[in-house]
């Protein structure tokens, strides 16, 4: 593989990582959070498979020894398979975050009946006060001069008890 | 607005600070240091054709166990989100079954998904593929049916019995080399012949174990969220 | 006798976590703590004979640099066993469904064998392994608090820490990418050649940031307050107790074999002296114990990192010496903020109802200030006396930081205190607060008491314990022993470079 | 074991024991007898001892070892815990359980400062004097907030300042051992005035901010009039009477012994003209002025003594930066004499309150029918806090000012004769509301205070007097402690000193006054002694029957022309000073707590990874 393959897929692969970054910030969406999560994720994975990568005379081979032939011959230019092991594990356990990530975002819609992280972090603020019984700090977007947010009424805050479906 | 340019500014920062760390050596020739010393002797050593297995199974068998067991705690935690799987399917609104094309599909799928999968697991040390690879496969072939027809479910507690006692095979195994006096998770029966499927010592054992496990969590794991979404 | 039972320290609590499903009900409830007390026997003899000597196990017997190193000197040792003890004393024994009691039983078992990974683990990747499935585990029980509130949290706690997971695991690839190794002592050995320069360096920020994540590290620790505000006071127990040490050793043990650099030290000052003032300062004004709890406990790993930081044995015992005692104290409140948990008005006169409770939360609040004799003093002590013998400045600033933040943080827990012995919320005129009841069940007081008697034993046997925290800190700095145990042929290396 | 482990195990037994049995009404004879053999084992045992346990902790020994310094604080901490404890156990501990108060919690607190107090004079190095600097702090705070919900709220205030000195002083303890290498007081008696300049410096201002604030020296004093005053009865004697010189004991030990005085003087802000040592006497003066002054505007009779107590640190301090032999036996004497006069006026005052239920001096008088002898010891006691003889506090203060006058600082001098004379004028309003002037109606059936209550405070200033009638007494062992700490020693004798610039006998000046009174005796009774009792209430203004409802009892808006004169000057510019640093703190906290309510934490995670990284790949 030429260097400018190579490089190509270097800046693939850490493209992935800063659109997944970057997505992971600017997202309000929580299920947008979790893609964008898988991308970045992909992207981390590539880069390592990338850095096992080895150019030999004979092009680069897979780990795998074929039937018949004859192993140390091969080796020299196999490429590295830890790192292909480590994307293994990587790929499985960012498998399972996600997964988590996603029954989350289910039972918080569930709740709250809103994917939008702005609106779902001051409802959880909220909740957190009203279980501890203590006032709601003043929210960082409030007039300096500290003029009081309207009241959550009641109703409103019943709705938001745990347990109780949307 | 600032901060989206802000953050697309860092972002594309970042990947820039990332790129002039990776080409401060040249890609395409790593140093290989404990790699190559790897290639050279996993064939005699723990004789699995697929270096790859050799290296998941054997050498960081204790990675693929944290991993396994990674899949075990999202998939418990995902049934601690998501609530008993008792009051889901029926409690919830009543689905419709799948078209006739898919029933009939499914029907004709399941038991070559099934072959597939276990081919793909019992053949890991051979070629490309293995325990992860067909489990999730395995886990193909156990969600569609229920893709299908959704009233008949899987049991949640017959597969909680397989994972437990994948992971448990596992770990015994591993176990089993200490009565050997060997060190934890190595692997036992020697070598064998190499490129012979019944070859690489415990390895096939392992990855069967590996692959029921990876099977049944990710087929839990997906039951759960259509599940819940039905609930929802 | 064979070192190969260093494993057990993860198979035993994953093989009890993955069991229950096939065993009938009455053992496998059992199992768990019979698992836990299994695994901390294990820690008292390793503690025992890795005094003397540290020692290795290399996992299915391949030859170190290649297969997964298990490492244990007596600093990991005895982590082991406080992974062991503490995750026993905070086992949760009911749930709300008795599904969900096997599934919490079973993270918890999860959570106890990844930290007991942590702290044995000899390799960088099994590091990430461990650190991951502890964070997974720790997901699962931090959501299960069950309510909403608790699930946001959680998600917002599983994007950083998932963000934070992918810079470490950009920084492993680096390492790798340039030293073509993980184990940790390869990597020791080689380093002075291949990763003292900023490539290195850069590689060190991203594993820091990604694993100071779980340690509460300042710029990664936004989730602590409400995580510790919504979860469990037993799984806040445990991932502010727990957790959060393994991650730090972990970091300390790269920064000692593989970083040993002014910049890496630096980094860790710099970013512990923040975390100390944003969290003691902001505890200052918490409304709720929960979240006061939460960041002094970010405040109290801030000092840790700052120990961290001093070079030579002196600042890792005197790290080690803050992680033990906070590994002491934190679980302790948190399980008295079990039943008080909610806003600090509330608590009015609880005294009252609970003095042996009270007696405890002013117990624990005073070794956490440092007041002599208690435990919590030494560990102050070896910090200031580490920090102004530096001869940078930056120290001697650490120094301030961590004065003045003690003066705040005895304001704050005095404030609790007091509240605590105040009049009686009954005599209020509040009427909602009568309807609190404050009196702490008895199995809450058996876990703190448990804690409370640990302490006083420590503070007790403090002479006698000086001389093992002394040596556990030399074991710990020793990276050429470290080398030498696990890399025991030189050849070894030869052959590979 | 020698006298000073059992000194020190005795002690540390009395708190468990007080916690256990504090409930039984024997235990304050216990306590008493314990604190007695305690007081005859300390006076009679040779200096210096070593105690037997020494711990070995990170490499550094941590002992005690007593010399004739920390013996003369000891004795007068252990002699003002006796009387405390005896006060506390007839009628008014029982009178303070009745109120829901623990005594148990009371004896063990009195128990524990005894302790903590004891630990902190016999400590041999710096380790073991911080053990005990804490333990006397926080047993201090469980003294202080026994008394209720007041109480408990003036000692959360005590909290901050607490800290703070501990800190610094911690801090400094750090600082010494990085620059000295040592931490054993002997050691650093002769390392550290080698120190540099600014090192000097830096220790000095740490350990003197850490030790003043325990004294209640000027900037950091606020915490310690409501924290003293409020605390329950005997509590507060003890707090008052020697409590807060511990603060003293430790800036003697660090400016005379560790760094010595003239290394102190060496530090200068204004070359040649103004020193570190200047600083300290002018802090001293202004602290001896202005909370006596503060005093005087007190309503409260208990707060009214917490002031002159921070007031009467100062002189006390004053002497000791002196550092003649004049001055600091003056200044080590009124640690002494303070806590004799003041311990029995406290005692006095809870007597009152014990018996009417107030403090409060406008709600008082004409109780010197009533409580006869509270009222003498109150008069013994303000002529002592006064400083006028026949009392001690007379000779300890001449020993001030006759040093100040020697050592040619007249402004200073200045300083304390205004603060004697606010001291003067206070202490009058004190008595004259309490017992004298007219009786109120509700008052007219009181009796007595119980002898467990009046004994202890007749002891207090029978000492008082003795002691300044014949001041050698107490001198001797002052002599003592000077040579220990390496001061220059006072030649007295037994009525006073002897110097070839004066003398002073005490004893002279006693009989005098005796005389002067025996002469006006024998005239008045010469004269036939006639004299007519009336009953109090029975009064009469211009022919006109005043009944006891009519207030014409003068005590509010006492000294009304001169609080109007210097009030201006008192708009509690300290208060501000306080409340602005906890305003400060409060605003940082809450700017801190801004850094956790992210909306999005990884937008904050991104932007530190690049910073950091391009600093780590260009630095």
């Amino acid at each position: 593989m030429s260097e400018f393959a190579l490089l190509t897929l270097l800046i693939g692969a850490l493209g992935l990582v800063a659109l997944g970054i970057g997505g992971l910030v600017l997202s309000r969406n929580l299920f947008r959070v979790v893609l964008a999560l898988a991308l970045a994720e992909a992207g981390a994975n590539l880069l390592l498979v990338l850095v096992g990568f080895r150019q030999s005379a004979w092009g680069a081979i897979a780990p795998i020894i074929e039937s018949g032939r004859d192993a140390a011959s091969l080796t020299p230019s196999m490429v590295d398979p830890i790192p292909q092991a480590l994307v293994l594990t990587a790929i499985v356990i960012g498998v399972g975050v996600q997964a988590l990530a996603l029954s989350l975002a289910i039972r918080a819609y569930g709740a709250y009946g809103t994917l939008d992280m702005n609106a779902l972090r001051a409802r959880m603020e909220t909740d957190i006060d009203s279980a501890a019984g203590t006032q709601p700090a003043r929210c960082q977007h409030a007039p300096a001069g500290g003029r009081p947010l309207p009241p959550i009424s009641a109703g409103a805050r019943r709705a938001d008890t745990p347990g109780t479906p949307a | 607005m600032l901060t989206r340019y802000g953050t697309l500014l860092f972002a594309a920062g970042f990947a820039f600070l990332l790129f002039v760390l990776f080409t401060s050596q040249p890609l395409g020739a790593p140093p290989m240091l404990a790699g190559q010393a790897l290639l050279d002797e996993a064939a005699t050593t723990v004789g699995a054709a697929n270096i790859v297995t050799a290296v998941v199974l054997a050498y960081r068998g204790i990675d693929t166990l944290g991993e396994l067991s990674i899949l075990f705690a999202a998939a418990t935690a995902v049934g601690l989100v998501l609530g008993s799987a008792h009051r889901t399917l029926g409690a919830g609104a009543p689905r419709e079954p799948g078209g006739f094309i898919l029933r009939a599909g499914v029907d004709f799928l399941f038991p070559l998904l099934l072959l597939v999968g276990f081919y793909i697991i019992v053949h890991g040390h051979l070629t490309p593929g293995g325990g992860f690879q067909g489990g999730v496969v395995l886990a193909a072939a156990f969600v569609l049916p229920v893709l299908a027809r959704p009233t008949e479910t899987l049991s949640h507690k017959a597969m909680a019995r397989v994972e437990g006692l994948a992971g448990g095979v596992f770990i015994l195994t591993g176990l089993g080399a200490l009565a050997f006096d060997r060190a934890f998770l190595a692997p036992l029966l020697g070598p064998g012949q190499l490129g012979a499927l019944l070859s690489a010592g415990t390895l096939p054992v392992l990855y069967l174990a590996v692959g029921l496990k990876v099977g049944a969590e990710l087929a839990s794991l997906l039951l759960r969220l259509s599940e819940d979404e039905a609930d929802a | 006798m064979s070192h190969s039972l260093l494993a057990l320290v993860v198979a035993l609590p994953l093989l009890a976590a993955f069991l229950p499903p096939l065993l009938p009900g009455a053992i496998r409830r059992l199992l768990g703590p019979l698992a836990l007390l299994l695994v901390a026997a294990l820690g008292v003899y390793l503690w025992r004979i890795t005094l003397i000597e540290p020692v290795s196990l290399a996992l299915g017997d391949f030859r170190p640099p290649l297969g997964v190193v298990f490492y244990v000197d007596s600093v990991a040792a005895l982590f082991v066993l406080a992974v062991a003890l503490v995750t026993l004393l905070l086992w949760p024994w009911r749930g709300d469904t008795s599904e969900n009691l096997d599934r919490k039983q079973s993270l918890t078992l999860v959570l106890a064998a990844a930290c007991g990974g942590l702290a044995v683990s000899g390799d960088l990747f099994n590091v990430y392994v461990f650190y991951e499935l502890a964070a997974v585990a720790g997901y699962g029980l931090a959501a299960g608090g069950g309510t909403a509130a608790a699930r946001v949290a959680t998600f917002r706690y599983l994007i950083l820490g998932s963000l934070g997971s992918l810079l470490a695991l950009l920084g492993i690839t680096l390492i790798y990418f340039r030293a073509g190794t993980l184990n940790l002592a390869h990597l020791a050995d080689l380093a002075p050649q291949t990763l003292h320069d900023p490539f290195g360096l850069a590689a060190f920020f991203l594993i820091l940031l990604g694993l100071g994540v779980k340690a509460e590290l300042f710029l990664v620790n936004t989730w602590a307050p409400e995580i510790y505000a919504t979860a469990e006071a037993r799984v806040s127990a445990l991932l502010a107790g727990l957790v959060s040490k393994l991650a730090l050793l972990v970091l300390a043990r790269l920064l000692v074999l593989v970083f040993p650099l002014p910049e890496a030290r630096g980094a860790l000052l710099i970013l512990g002296m923040l975390g100390m003032l944003t969290g003691e300062f902001a505890a200052f004004r918490a409304r709720d114990i929960k979240r006061m709890l939460a960041w002094s406990s970010i405040g109290q790993l801030g000092a840790a990192f700052i120990a961290f930081s001093i070079p030579g044995s002196l600042g890792l015992a005197a790290g080690l010496a803050i992680a033990l005692h906070h590994l002491l104290v934190k679980p302790a409140l948190f399980l008295l903020a079990e039943r008080w948990g909610g806003g600090l008005a509330r608590l009015a006169g609880a005294a009252r109802r609970s003095p042996f409770g009270a007696a405890l939360f002013a117990l624990f609040a005073l070794s956490l200030i440092g007041v002599p004799p208690l435990p919590g003093f030494w560990a102050k002590y070896l910090l200031l006396s580490g920090l102004a013998a530096q001869p940078d400045n930056l120290y001697l600033l650490a120094g301030l930081v961590v004065l003045v933040t003690t003066v705040v943080e005895a304001v704050y827990l005095f404030r609790v205190i007091g509240m605590l012995h105040g009049r009686d919320a009954a005599h209020s005129e509040k009427p909602q607060n009568m309807a609190l009841d404050m009196t702490l069940p008895a199995s809450t007081l058996a876990g703190s008491g448990a804690f409370a008697a640990l302490l006083l034993a420590v503070a007790l046997a403090a002479p006698w314990l000086t001389a093992p925290l002394a040596r556990m800190a030399l074991q710990m700095n020793d990276s050429a022993a470290y080398v030498a145990r696990v890399l025991p042929a030189t050849a070894t290396s030869e052959a590979t470079k | 074991m020698n006298a000073l482990d059992i000194l020190l195990a005795l002690s540390a037994l009395m708190p468990p024991a007080a916690l256990l049995f504090g409930r039984w009404r024997g235990y304050a004879w216990l306590a008493g007898m314990v604190l007695t053999g305690q007081i005859i084992l300390l006076a009679g045992c040779d200096l210096p001892l070593a105690a037997g346990m020494n711990l070995e902790i990170f490499g550094r020994s941590v002992g005690w070892r007593l010399d004739a310094f920390g013996r003369f604080f000891a004795l007068i901490t252990l002699g003002v815990a006796l009387a405390s404890t005896v006060y506390m156990g007839g009628e008014w501990g029982e009178r303070h359980a009745a109120g829901g108060h623990s005594p148990r919690w009371l004896h063990g607190a009195l128990a524990g400062n005894v302790l903590a107090m004891l630990l902190l004079l016999s400590s041999q190095d710096l380790i073991a004097f911080f053990i005990g600097w804490e333990l006397t702090s926080w047993a201090g705070f469980l003294l202080m907030a026994q008394g209720g919900e007041k109480a408990l709220r003036a000692a959360l205030r005590y909290v901050p300042y607490a800290m703070s000195g501990a800190m610094a002083v911690l801090g400094g303890l750090a600082l010494t051992l990085a620059w000295t290498g040592t931490l054993d007081l002997a050691a650093l008696t002769g390392i550290m005035p080698t120190l540099d300049n600014t090192k000097l410096a830096l220790l000095l201002a740490l350990f003197g901010m850490g030790f003043s604030i325990k004294m209640g020296l000027l900037p950091f004093h606020l915490w310690q009039a409501p924290a003293y005053a409020e605390a329950a009865g005997a509590g507060t004697a003890f707090l008052g009477a020697i409590s807060a010189r511990m603060g003293l004991f430790a800036l003697a030990l660090l400016l005379v012994k560790l760094m010595t005085l003239t290394r102190v003087a060496d530090l200068a802000f204004i070359e040649g003209l103004f020193t570190a040592r200047d600083l300290l006497a002018w802090v001293a003066a202004l602290t001896i002025v202005l909370p006596t002054f503060t005093a005087l505007k007190q309503n409260d009779a208990r707060y009214l003594l917490a002031w002159h107590g921070i007031g009467q640190g100062g002189y006390m301090l004053l002497g000791i930066v002196i550092g003649d032999a004049t001055g600091s036996a003056g200044g080590l004497l009124h640690v002494f004499n303070y806590a004799t006069y003041q311990a029995a006026l406290v005692l006095a005052v809870f007597a009152v309150m014990h018996r009417t239920g107030t403090a409060d001096l406008n709600s008082l008088g004409g109780l010197v029918t009533r409580m006869p002898l509270t009222f003498l010891v109150m008069l013994l006691g303000i002529i002592g806090l006064a400083g006028l003889p026949p009392m001690n506090g007379f000779v300890s203060k001449w020993l001030v000012y006759r040093s100040l006058m020697l050592d040619g600082r007249p402004l200073l001098f200045l300083m304390t004769v205004i603060g004697t004379l606010g001291t003067i004028l206070s202490v009058y309003k004190l008595i004259h509301n309490t017992f004298l002037g007219q009786l109120r109606a509700e008052h007219e059936q009181i009796r007595e205070a119980p002898w467990s209550m009046t004994l202890p405070m007749l002891a207090l200033v029978i000492l008082a007097f003795v002691t300044g009638a014949a001041p050698g007494l107490a001198l001797s062992w002052v002599a003592e402690a000077q040579a220990a700490l390496g001061l220059p020693v006072l030649a007295y004798t037994l009525g006073g000193i002897e110097s070839p610039r004066g003398n002073l006998d005490m004893l002279w000046i006693v009989g005098v006054l005796f005389a002067g009174f025996g002469i006006g005796a024998l005239l008045f009774y010469g004269a036939g002694g006639r004299s007519k009792r009336v009953h109090q209430l029975d009064n009469y203004a211009g022919g006109h029957f005043l009944s006891a409802d009519v207030r014409y009892h003068y005590s509010d808006h006492f000294y009304a022309g001169l609080m109007h004169r210097i009030g201006p000057f008192y708009r509690s510019s300290f208060t501000r000073l306080e409340s602005a640093v906890a305003a400060a703190t409060d605003l940082a906290a809450s700017l801190m707590q801004v850094w956790y309510r992210q909306t999005v934490p990884a937008l904050t995670l991104l932007v530190a990874a690049v910073l950091g990284l391009s600093w780590m790949i260009w630095k």
